[in-house]
């Protein structure tokens, strides 16, 4: 082995990955507390985010850290939080807040033991609002959703969320960090910087929108059901979903994620052996991508829903496959025995069982 | 590590056995039911032990309801024989309220660390106290989040290396250590308020009376009381196990001074 | 040194901490050399312990038991 | 159900997985890091999957590495991060998952910190070696560098990667705080080599 070749990839953990991601699209602000697997991002931003010029505060509690960053995103800032599970939940009612009063930030969840589908995509807080949440299947894949995340959260005025999970944080995997742009984005005409008291055209950001006196805004009414017809808008425009092998597939498997990638694992073996089988991903957990699940799922028989935990993305399957008498539930509660990640449903022998076990007998014919 | 000291010792006594006819004058607790999983060095189940030799001697084994919060001494709920309420991380002093004001005539305690009290619940300790809640709270302050492997809390004293705070804790760029036992001790409200240390047996011995006088204070019914027990964690302070005493000593207790910082007013302490 | 008491020491519950070493007064306690089955060191005894029940005040693992000799016995 | 790969005996696969198993302490997860960045220093994909629980020190500390193909000559990995079947084992301790983790194929090669498992335990089956790796270390005078013994010895058995891509990779993962056991690192590695290798200083 002669001097190393000069290594193309970067070899880095998940969530130092996010991390760095974060920094390359313009994040100059975040705050967050200690919370297994999200703490890596944590710690990682903790040192690189103050050598890029950005400020990471260690904060008291989720709710601090949540709202130190709508803060910092109300001036303008490129400012992000996150956490998991209970931490997530203490969040809700600012990412609400941020989603009602028109706050870009990106919310990490590094989430642990169960998928948490709902908490992602029906949340916790008041008021019609909904949280771009995507969902990468691996480390690749979440450094460009970091990005995009970025994107989408200046582009809609809206707080978003990267909805990742043990392994995607905690694996090491060769990567390339390259900063991806996706194009215009509409200037930041509502930013707080201070300079405009006194002269009648001093700024607000508010739930509320009443305006000033001098300039009366939309005041709740008007201006929620605008965020209500807005999000209502994204929905439309910014689902995204991947799926192979559906085509010809009689049986469609459906799952998201770091889950998602062992599925494709699994299928792309069965489709060797001669199964008709296909599977379906959506990137984005909201919007969910319904109308290209009915696509896929136009010739299955077979409908079968992978998640880690009670059957949660199982209920927007149902709203959108084609045949809601095909659906199947196939994944399962399964937590290690830390109580800080997955059990051992996510492995390939058992879904591969499971998958089998669903199929007719004699399958292939 | 120990070097081969030069000391000339006796002979080695065997151990194996304990000496026929002798009752020991020292063991484990009959309420301890397994064992913790704790790092080598590690100070907080020495806490538990005083606080459960403490509840035994005073006779409430049958009467008291402990609530814990979230961080390493997690792993005592399932090992600590007393009814016990796990609650959500910095909420104890508020469901320990409630505990109390249904059930005034069980002793009610808190098993905190200083992330779970001193950031995550630093409300709800202050306000539980400023009420004169009839509870005491334990606070094992190793000054990192020890759970999640060794961040900074509230309590780092400032120098201190943690996982985020890795030059450092910098006063000016990460603030200030809150002495969260001498907040409690200025309010109304409080029956006693002590801060001890497991760092030596002498210390272990002054923060065993320190819960005594505690929990003696509540069933008075003088209002809220509260111990502070530094206690050691090799691991997030990035030394070995036998290092764990001396640097608590030399970094925690110059700014956490020990010693009754609230002593009690109307019964005798 | 008079010996008026000893100890039972498990060396299965031991993590290798040292901290009863130091906190010793006579000074009679050392690390073993072989390991126990986890892959520590534990604390052996030697002559001269007082009883004083300092190593079970400071160990975090229950690993001692203390025991003292009646006066008559030194 | 592999992920892909033919067992040991004929010829490498070319996603060689290793399990690393043993207690919080004794640097698995720094042995892990190490071998996957001196693979991907290397030019190859690389994968480490940590898998420990709360505590970090005594508590259960494993780790998957695997080592693939150039990157030139695949786009990415094809294996999992929970991997179906294991090349190769690192048994630092046991005390979590036997002295056989589970799924390591037929024919494998299992290395042994035989100062704390017991060898006899191992079955037939395997290519089994035992390296005393905590004696080692604590008479090299780095009682913490055990790992790096069992890495050394590792790679003497299976020379997936060079003794110095791992003396840089593990110099270069050392926080500044700890950059003053890279020598003593190094040198356990050197003693971990010989112990297989069989070769002089």
């Amino acid at each position: 082995m002669t001097a190393a070749a000069t290594p193309e990839l970067t070899l880095m953990e998940g969530a130092a990955a996010i991390g760095e991601a974060a920094i390359l699209a313009g994040c100059r602000f975040f705050a967050g507390y200690p919370m297994s697997p999200f703490t890596p991002l944590l710690e990682h931003l903790a040192e690189a985010l103050p050598a890029a010029g950005g400020t990471c505060i260690n904060c008291e509690s989720e709710i601090e850290g949540v709202n130190m960053a709508l803060g910092a995103a109300s001036t303008g800032a490129r400012a992000a939080t996150g956490s998991c599970g209970q931490g997530i939940a203490l969040m809700q009612e600012a990412i609400a807040e941020a989603a009602l009063n028109e706050t870009p930030m990106v919310v990490f969840n590094l989430a642990r033991n169960q998928q948490d589908y709902f908490q992602a995509t029906r949340g916790g807080g008041w008021g019609d609002y909904r949280t771009i949440t995507l969902a990468p299947k691996d480390v690749p894949e979440a450094i460009e959703h970091t990005q995009l995340l970025f994107h989408l959260s200046d582009l809609h005025r809206a707080p978003t969320m990267l909805y990742g999970d043990p392994l995607l944080a905690q694996t090491r995997v060769g990567v390339r960090l390259e900063k991806l742009d996706f194009g215009p984005l509409p200037p930041k005409d509502w930013e707080l910087d201070g300079t405009r008291g006194g002269t009648g055209q001093s700024r607000q950001v508010w739930t509320w929108a009443m305006g000033k006196a001098t300039d009366p805004g939309p005041g709740p009414d008007l201006h929620w059901q605008n965020i209500a017809a807005k999000f209502a808008a994204i929905n439309e425009i910014e689902q995204r979903s991947e799926s192979a092998h559906c085509e010809d597939a009689d049986t469609v498997v459906v799952a998201f994620g770091s889950a998602a990638l062992f599925v494709e694992h699994v299928v792309a073996e069965l489709r060797a052996e001669g199964h008709r089988v296909g599977w379906f991903r959506p990137i984005t957990l909201w919007p969910f991508p319904g109308p290209a699940l009915e696509e896929a799922t136009r010739s299955a028989r077979r409908v079968l829903v992978y998640e880690l935990n009670g059957g949660q993305m199982i209920d927007d399957v149902r709203q959108y496959a084609h045949d809601r008498s095909a659906i199947r539930f196939i994944g399962g509660v399964s937590i290690h025995e830390s109580g800080l990640s997955y059990g051992p449903l996510l492995d390939a022998p058992v879904i591969r069982e499971r998958i089998l076990a669903a199929l007719p007998e004699g399958d292939p014919r | 590590m120990t070097t081969e000291s030069t000391i000339e010792r006796g002979p080695v006594v065997p151990t194996g056995t304990a000496p026929l006819g002798l009752t020991p004058v020292a063991s484990t607790s009959p309420l301890l039911l397994g064992e913790h999983s704790l790092c080598p060095g590690c100070g907080e189940p020495v806490a538990l032990r005083i606080l459960l030799e403490t509840l035994q001697e005073l006779g409430i084994v049958q009467r008291t309801i402990g609530v814990v919060g979230h961080g390493c001494y997690g792993s005592f709920v399932r090992i600590m024989d007393i009814d016990v309420l796990q609650c959500l991380h910095g909420r104890a002093p508020s469901c320990a309220t409630g505990i109390k004001r249904m059930r005034p005539d069980v002793a009610t305690f808190t098993l905190q660390g200083d992330g779970d009290m001193v950031n995550e619940g630093l409300q709800e300790v202050l306000h539980t106290a400023a009420r004169g809640e009839n509870v005491t709270a334990i606070l094992l302050n190793n000054g990192v989040f020890g759970d999640t492997g060794g961040q900074q809390t509230a309590t780092t004293v400032v120098g201190q290396r943690t996982k985020t705070s890795l030059e450092g804790r910098d006063a000016a760029v990460h603030g200030h250590p809150i002495p969260v036992a001498d907040l409690v001790a200025s309010l109304d409200g409080v029956g006693y308020v002590g801060r001890g240390t497991v760092g030596t047996a002498g210390g272990v011995l002054r923060t065993k009376k320190m819960i005594r006088t505690a929990f003696e204070s509540q069933l008075a019914g003088e209002g809220f009381s509260l111990v502070e027990i530094l206690t050691m964690c090799p691991t997030g302070w990035f030394v070995t196990a036998p290092q764990g005493p001396d640097y608590m000593a030399s970094s925690m207790e110059e700014v956490y001074p020990l010693g009754d910082l609230r002593p009690r007013t109307k019964g005798t302490t | 040194m008079s010996t008026r008491g000893t100890l039972t020491i498990d060396p299965e519950k031991c993590k290798g901490c040292e901290l009863c070493l130091a906190a010793c007064p006579p000074d009679v306690l050392t690390m073993s050399s072989e390991l126990n089955s986890v892959g520590y060191r534990y604390p052996i005894l030697h002559d001269g312990c007082t009883g004083c029940t300092a190593c079970s005040l400071v160990c975090p693992d229950h690993v001692f038991e203390v025991y003292r000799f009646p006066r008559s016995r030194t | 159900m592999q992920n892909m790969a033919s067992t040991p005996t004929d010829g490498r696969p070319d996603e060689f997985a290793v399990r690393l198993a043993g207690i919080g302490g004794q640097g698995i997860q720094l042995i892990g890091k190490t071998l996957a960045l001196a693979a991907t220093r290397a030019g190859r994909h690389a994968m480490l999957a940590a898998d420990y629980g709360g505590e970090m020190r005594g508590g259960p500390s494993n780790a998957s590495v695997v080592v693939g193909p150039p990157v030139a000559e695949a786009p990415r990995l094809r294996s999992l991060p929970v991997l179906p079947a294991f090349h190769a084992a690192i048994v630092a301790n046991h005390r979590f998952t036997g002295v056989v983790p589970e799924r390591l194929v037929p024919g494998a090669v299992l290395l042994l910190n035989s100062s704390v498992v017991d060898p006899a335990g191992a079955g037939e089956g395997y290519q089994v070696t035992a390296v005393p790796a905590t004696r080692l270390a604590a008479e090299l005078g780095v009682p913490q560098a055990g790992g790096f013994v069992l890495l050394g010895a590792f790679i003497a058995l299976v020379p997936l990667v060079s003794e110095e891509s791992l003396v840089e990779a593990m110099t270069s993962l050392l926080p500044a705080y700890r950059r003053q056991h890279a020598e003593g690192n190094a040198r356990a590695l050197r003693a971990g080599i010989e112990t297989v290798a069989g070769v002089a200083a």
